[in-house]
């Protein structure tokens, strides 16, 4: 086609006509990866990559198309990490001096053994809070499976679903199939989903 | 895709600035010189003042120190071949080897400790009946002398095989399952056990005999992990002066490299930490005098308090905080300030190690401390020029294309 | 072995999943039967345990001297075996080793019914134990807060974070590897695996924010890991008893952990893999690994035991030498040699390869491990609270009928829980294995050529 | 073999335990010879106490008169001297206890052995008995008790026959058994006492551990007073339930009533107002409690008037016990 050479005048998630879901299906990561460069080539950025294991291939591809920089997990675990020490603290301190009660000569505030409950709730307040940032960024727990998804993909294919317009499938097919993709369907949207 | 470059160098394997042959090592020949020079001017003085005490406590200092250097050094290096480790080739067996040249003269030096025996170790003077089966002069030389030959024989023999080509081919190969050469394989784990009891040894003789009231089962493991750490922190200097020399480019200098010696210096910190906190913890709940008083002279009582507090503070608080993220790590200003701190850290818990059980009262830190001090400094960096030269020309050896993170 | 035929050196990503469906499948006659065998003595334990609860402590062989003797030691024992768990999928992990892959589902799981179990023999132990609710800080009306400085408070912190953060780590772990059971599986396991997969599709954003929430959920439980044990140890090493107070408690019981935890692996992984038909996933290789990890740790513990007793000496210090005179030879001290034997000789072995590649000697050394890490805890607590600071109040600990059997409902209650989950969830971790799959088979090919079977 | 116990009278609970052996002999004999044979009766031999050997520990302590009046230590306080650091050791900063401070002052010299202390302290404090086969099983109740222990062979005539003294809970200043407790059940009280609080006890036993003297002790089962023992438990005192630990409090409902007492007649507590139940029964006089706040107090006096004596238990662990000891004298001259 002709689209495949000029890849700069691809037309994606333009005019009114039905959105479409080209769900390419790939046999091993190396090709994937091969076909999100392709695509990043085409300038063809709606697209969303599925793959059973983590591969460092199709991670790097993915890291190379997309400015997403590192995941924000990290912050929340930051955060829960910091909220815990303070926590902690706040319990500890608080308490002793609350109930001022003696117990074996130490200092009403002994810091060595309240430094061990300041690790604890470290490591539980941050770790919880960081999971919670996992399952708030991936929109987890998923009811509606994504569009393109098949059941393969979480086996031992890897899938490449670029969500355009009709009129311009064709040529993202086009795209993908010399990128390597064994098989290559569509599927028609109802309504537009949202892309996170 | 463009072909990948072994992950341990990032990105930024650039061309090199300059060829190891085009490094000049005289300035660097002539400070060890000059150095040692005035540590021996400085020592002949003290002793014909008749300061033999703080001569020989502070030789006392840094023996520990630079031999700590020196040996962590080494059994970091059987630490890599043990993990298998191959993240900058052959080129950091280099940088941990560098200093074990130090170790034949660290033996000859040790015997300046039996020379100077009758001012540092109190139980010469009051001798105590019910230790003296394991505190008497004869059997703590004859066994602390065996022990250290026994292991700068074990090291430098580990060393020379670390230096031969079947190592480096080694090295340079990338599969996980691939053992190093049959030698090595069977004096790495030797030289690690080895370096854990005499070290243990050195520690219970040469620190803890000062109080001989005080002990702590866990003081000989946390001392020879902080002599450990302290060779980390002498490769991530030595990796920071190659940045400087070579730029970003050989293996001993990547960013990449930096990454890993500052993983290395930060996961080690937080052990140094956690042994002493656990000791600290311990002595401070159990509240038996005999183990409290060395902590309490040391971190509540003048004159000991900065120095004790600012140990933890530069051996863990620093390298913590700052080397928390990855940027820090890749950076060679910072991790080379991290670095240097470290080192002063470490020759300061050696400092008040041994110090204040000698002079309780006083601190002795004027010209005697810091000529002997730089003497030994001078000793050290002579005996390490050698072994830099190594790195420089393992940091340019060409890359194995198999150095890579996964084997296809 | 069947296992031998299939060996194909560039398997398909579909025969990883093959193989754990086969463990995964319908468990036959003997499974059931051991499952029941288990829960059998799990029934025994509760109704021992409810009564020890209606009469009083006083129905077991506790005394005055030795309060704390087979229920700490056993709490101690499941807590130790649970940090081998995080070691292998936590710190191997952030080390990036490999062999981590194949057994660090197995070992995680270990870990959260070890702590499951551990955390029941605070309570059991407890004098009233309808209010341990006592050591939770909560605002309460009975104007009750549980004192910091108290290492069982901190145990209680530090259990349960741990507990918390394994169950977290093991289920964040589970998420693909649910996903691709779900599409596996039919009927109800179906609707099990959705729920545990929370709908994962494996997009490239599940994965990036799976990979850091994963690498940060390890960094998190690497220190925890050391922590937990060192807590546990201050439980004993805070005191001023002499045998207990000893500042290497802390590294040395979690060298201790992780040696009887790597062990319990072992025992459990040799069967499994065995009956299970894992050989192609669970190689020589991963237990040639673990071998190591059981050597390097015996090491570590045999200078504890050493740097304990020359410490002792060195000091000379009067109460230690009479508890230690009397751990190693007193009226238990065969305890002592026994523990020696099995936990510092025993593990020699593992120097030869030969042993470490064998896995009849490796299952048999792993058992005699944890019968000496167990009698480890044992002689340090029992045997330290028997030779106190006060000779007229000296008094060995025999053990009562109450305490064997609960001590048996325990392993029981383990058991039954790990056999449960292994055989409903993925026990290897399928998405993980795919990646290094067919370099995992010619690697271990070509490096354990002497031994083909494997 | 110990002589004159046993009871024949007080009650049906009471009536032919134990045997007083002076019953088996003559009226007025000092002395008589007897024959032992075995009869096939089992009967288990039981006593509270485990070693019989002190082990060279501090625990009861002898001087003879010579190290008295030359103002010598003993042996065993000069070693535990010198193995003590010379710089500070203080971990933690003094805690102040402005109004009172109880302690107590136990003369070992004036010690017989008799055990009406421990009596006493069943009676006032509501100690459960537990009966000789839980005896043996280690489950004694009693929160004070007689340690008597035998000389070692070197000592030979060198020390007393038998070194005994009343051993009950020290209520240190440094208690290693408060800070280990979770749920803050053994507390300082801001009289410088330990106390055990029965009600916010789980019984995680972890302060009975800790306690270098092993003064505590626990409920393995719930207490039980048959009709009518029940009608003679002291109302003062609480009774403990099963899974509880306790010991002595120095008779703390004492000292509160003692306490109330000096306030509703707004004056000030006066010393010997207070006293416990087994300073009380004591027939010696050997154990003299008191405010040790108050230095004209009897037990303050009667450690500076005996300062070459004292000791504490256990020094080297710097517990700061608030009990001290006087030591038992002996004379050297004098053959075992």
């Amino acid at each position: 086609m002709a689209a495949a050479s000029r890849p700069h005048e691809l037309p994606v998630s333009e005019g009114s006509m039905s959105e479409v879901a080209v769900i390419s299906t790939f046999d091993s990561d190396e090709e994937c990866a091969q076909g999100i460069l392709a695509l990043h080539d085409a300038r063809i950025h709606e697209f969303r990559a599925f793959y059973p294991f983590p591969s460092e291939k199709i991670m790097e591809a993915v890291d190379h198309v997309r400015a997403w920089g590192r995941s924000p997990v990290r912050y929340w675990q930051l955060f829960g990490g910091i909220t815990g020490v303070l926590t902690a603290i706040a319990i500890t301190f608080g308490t002793s001096w609350e109930w001022n009660l003696i117990a074996g000569g130490r200092p009403i505030i002994s810091v060595p053994p309240y430094i061990i409950i300041m690790f604890e709730l470290l490591i539980l307040i941050g770790g919880l809070s960081g999971l919670t940032g996992f399952f708030v960024h991936n929109r987890m727990p998923v009811f509606d499976p994504l569009p393109g998804y098949r059941s393969r993909f979480s086996e031992d294919k890897f899938g490449l679903v670029v969500q355009c317009d009709e009129g311009a499938a064709g040529s993202v097919e086009s795209v993908l199939r010399s990128a390597g993709a064994e098989d290559i369907t569509r599927e028609i949207l109802e309504a537009a989903t949202d892309h996170h | 895709m463009t072909p990948r470059q072994p992950a341990s160098l990032g990105a930024a394997a650039v061309r090199p600035l300059r060829q190891p042959m085009q490094v000049n090592w005289a300035p660097l020949n002539r400070l060890g010189v000059v150095l040692f020079a005035i540590g021996l001017i400085g020592f002949v003085v003290a002793l014909i003042a008749g300061r033999s005490q703080r001569v020989w406590e502070i030789w006392l200092v840094n023996f520990l120190f630079f031999n700590g250097i020196a040996q962590g050094g080494v059994v970091c290096s059987a630490a890599f071949y043990l993990t298998q480790a191959r993240w900058a080739g052959s080129t950091h067996y280099r940088m941990a080897e560098a200093f074990s040249l130090y170790l034949a003269i660290g033996f000859v030096l040790f015997w300046g400790i039996f020379v100077g025996r009758g001012s540092i170790f109190p139980w010469i003077l009051h001798p105590s009946l019910k230790q003296q089966l394991w505190l008497n002069v004869p059997f703590l030389f004859a066994r602390d002398g065996i022990a250290l030959l026994v292991i700068t024989v074990a090291s430098l023999w580990l060393v020379s095989l670390s230096r031969r080509p079947e190592a480096r081919a080694w090295a340079s190969r990338f599969s996980e399952i691939d053992m190093p050469p049959v030698a090595i394989r069977r004096l790495a784990p030797v030289v690690a056990i080895l370096y854990c009891a005499i070290y243990s040894l050195l520690a219970f003789d040469l620190i803890m005999s000062l109080s001989p009231k005080w002990h702590s089962t866990l003081f000989g493991w946390w001392y020879f992990a902080t002599d450990f750490w302290s060779a980390t922190v002498a490769m991530g200097l030595i990796a920071v002066g190659f940045r400087r020399v070579f730029g970003p480019g050989t293996s001993a200098s990547a960013p990449g490299v930096l990454h890993d010696i500052g993983k290395m210096i930060f996961a080690f910190s937080i052990f140094w930490i956690y042994t002493g906190f656990a000791q600290y913890l311990v002595i401070w709940y159990g509240d038996l005098p005999t183990e409290t008083f060395f902590i309490v002279q040391r971190f509540w009582h003048h004159p000991w308090t900065l120095l004790s507090w600012s140990t933890p503070i530069l051996i863990w608080v620093i390298p913590f905080l700052v080397l928390l993220g990855a940027r820090p790590k890749r950076t060679p200003g910072i991790l080379g300030t991290v670095s240097l701190l470290g080192l002063i850290g470490v020759w300061f818990l050696n400092f008040i190690l041994v110090v204040p059980s000698l002079s309780r009262d006083r601190l002795p830190l004027g010209w005697i401390e810091l000529t002997i001090t730089a003497g030994f400094l001078g000793i050290f960096l002579l005996c390490a020029i050698p072994g830099l030269k190594r790195v420089a020309a393992a940091a340019f050896e060409p890359v194995s294309p198999e150095l890579q993170p996964r084997m296809e | 072995m069947a296992a031998a035929v299939e060996t194909n050196l560039h398997p398909r990503y579909i025969d990883v999943d093959r193989q754990v469906q086969r463990a995964m499948a319908p468990g036959g006659l003997t499974y059931w039967m051991w499952v029941l065998f288990c829960a059998f003595l799990t029934a025994l334990g509760i109704g021992f345990w409810t009564n020890q609860v209606y009469k009083g402590l006083g129905v077991t062989g506790l005394t005055e001297p030795t309060m704390w003797a087979p229920y700490i030691t056993n709490f101690v024992f499941w807590v130790g075996i649970a940090h081998s768990g995080t070691l292998i999928s936590a710190i191997l992990f952030l080390f990036r080793v490999r062999w981590r892959t194949a057994i660090y589902r197995c070992a995680e799981t270990m870990t959260v019914f070890a702590v499951v179990t551990a955390g029941l023999f605070p309570l059991i132990h407890l004098g009233r134990l309808w209010f341990f609710y006592f050591v939770v800080p909560y605002p309460n009306e009975r104007y009750l807060q549980p004192d910091f400085r108290s290492p069982l408070v901190w145990d209680f912190f530090a259990i349960g974070t741990y507990l918390t953060i394994s169950t977290v780590f093991l289920l964040t772990g589970l998420i693909p590897d649910c996903a691709n059971a779900r599409e596996l599986a039919t009927g109800w396991r179906k609707t099990l695996y959705s729920i545990f997969s929370f709908g994962w599709q494996g997009t490239d954003r599940q994965w990036r924010n799976f990979q850091m929430v994963y690498l940060l959920l390890a960094g998190f439980a690497t220190p925890l890991v050391l922590s937990v044990h060192s807590v546990v140890s201050w439980d004993f090493a805070m005191t001023q008893l002499p045998g207990w107070h000893s500042t290497i408690f802390a590294p040395y019981f979690v060298a201790g952990a992780i040696f009887s935890g790597c062990a319990l692996v072992l025992t459990l992984i040799i069967p499994i893999r065995k009956f299970w038909r894992l050989k192609e996933m669970v190689t020589i290789w991963h237990l040639d690994n673990l071998a190591k990890i059981v050597l390097l740790t015996s090491l570590i513990i045999s200078y504890s035991y050493c740097v304990e007793s020359f410490m002792v000496w060195y000091s000379q210090d009067p109460l230690e030498m009479t508890t230690f005179h009397q751990r190693y030879f007193g009226p238990q001290g065969y305890f002592f040699w026994i523990m020696v034997t099995c936990n510092c000789v025993i593990p020699l072995l593992l120097f030869s390869p030969r042993v470490r590649t064998n896995t009849v000697w490796l299952f048999v050394i792993s058992i005699f491990v944890n019968i000496g890490m167990w009698l480890e805890r044992f002689v340090i607590i029992a045997g330290s609270l028997a030779t106190n600071t006060m000779p007229s109040q000296w008094r060995f600990y025999t053990p009562h009928v109450t305490e064997v059997v609960i001590t048996i409902g325990s392993f029981g209650w383990f058991l039954m829980n790990f056999s449960l989950f292994a055989k409903f969830m993925p026990i290897v971790s399928m998405t993980e294995m795919k990646e290094g799959i067919s370099w995992l088979r010619q690697a271990v090919r070509t490096s354990y050529p002497y031994r083909k079977a494997a | 073999m110990p002589i004159g116990q046993g009871h024949s009278a007080y009650g049906r609970y009471a009536r032919n335990r134990g045997v007083n052996l002076w019953s088996f002999l003559p009226e007025g004999a000092r002395s008589v010879a007897v024959q032992a044979r075995t009869t096939d009766k089992r009967r288990m031999l039981v006593t509270p106490l485990g070693n019989s050997d002190m082990m060279g520990r501090s625990i009861i302590e002898a001087m003879s008169l010579e190290e008295l009046a030359s103002g010598r230590q003993p042996e065993i306080a000069r070693e535990l001297a010198e193995e003590m650091p010379k710089g500070p050791y203080e971990m933690y900063d003094p805690i102040s206890y402005p109004g009172h401070k109880w302690g107590m002052t136990i003369d070992v010299n004036a010690c017989t052995g008799c055990s009406a202390c421990v009596a006493a302290c069943y009676a006032e404090n509501n100690l459960a008995i537990v009966g000789r086969e839980r005896v043996h099983e280690g489950h004694i109740m009693s929160w004070l008790r007689i340690e008597s222990f035998v000389p070692s062979p070197n000592e030979d005539g060198r020390a007393p026959n038998l070194y005994i003294a009343p051993i009950l809970c020290q209520h240190c200043d440094h208690a290693p058994c408060e800070p280990v407790c979770p749920v803050f059940a053994s507390v300082h009280t801001r009289e410088g006492l330990n106390a055990q609080i029965y009600n916010r006890c789980i019984g995680t036993r972890f302060c009975e551990n800790n306690c270098p003297y092993k003064v505590r002790r626990f409920n393995w089962f719930a207490p039980e007073w048959p009709e009518p023992m029940n009608l003679q438990l002291n109302p003062d005192v609480t009774v403990r339930g099963a899974g509880v630990m306790e010991k002595c409090t120095f008779c703390i409902q004492r000292i509160t009533a003692a306490e109330i007492d000096a306030r509703t007649e707004e004056r000030e507590l006066k010393d010997g107002e207070v006293i416990t139940a087994c300073a009380q029964a004591c027939p010696t006089r050997a154990i003299t409690f008191g405010d040790l706040n108050d230095q004209s107090s009897a037990m303050v006096k009667r450690r500076v008037d005996n300062r070459g004596r004292i000791y504490t238990m256990l020094p080297e662990l710097n517990a700061l016990p608030q009990i001290t000891y006087l030591r038992s004298l002996y004379r050297t001259t004098e053959k075992s």
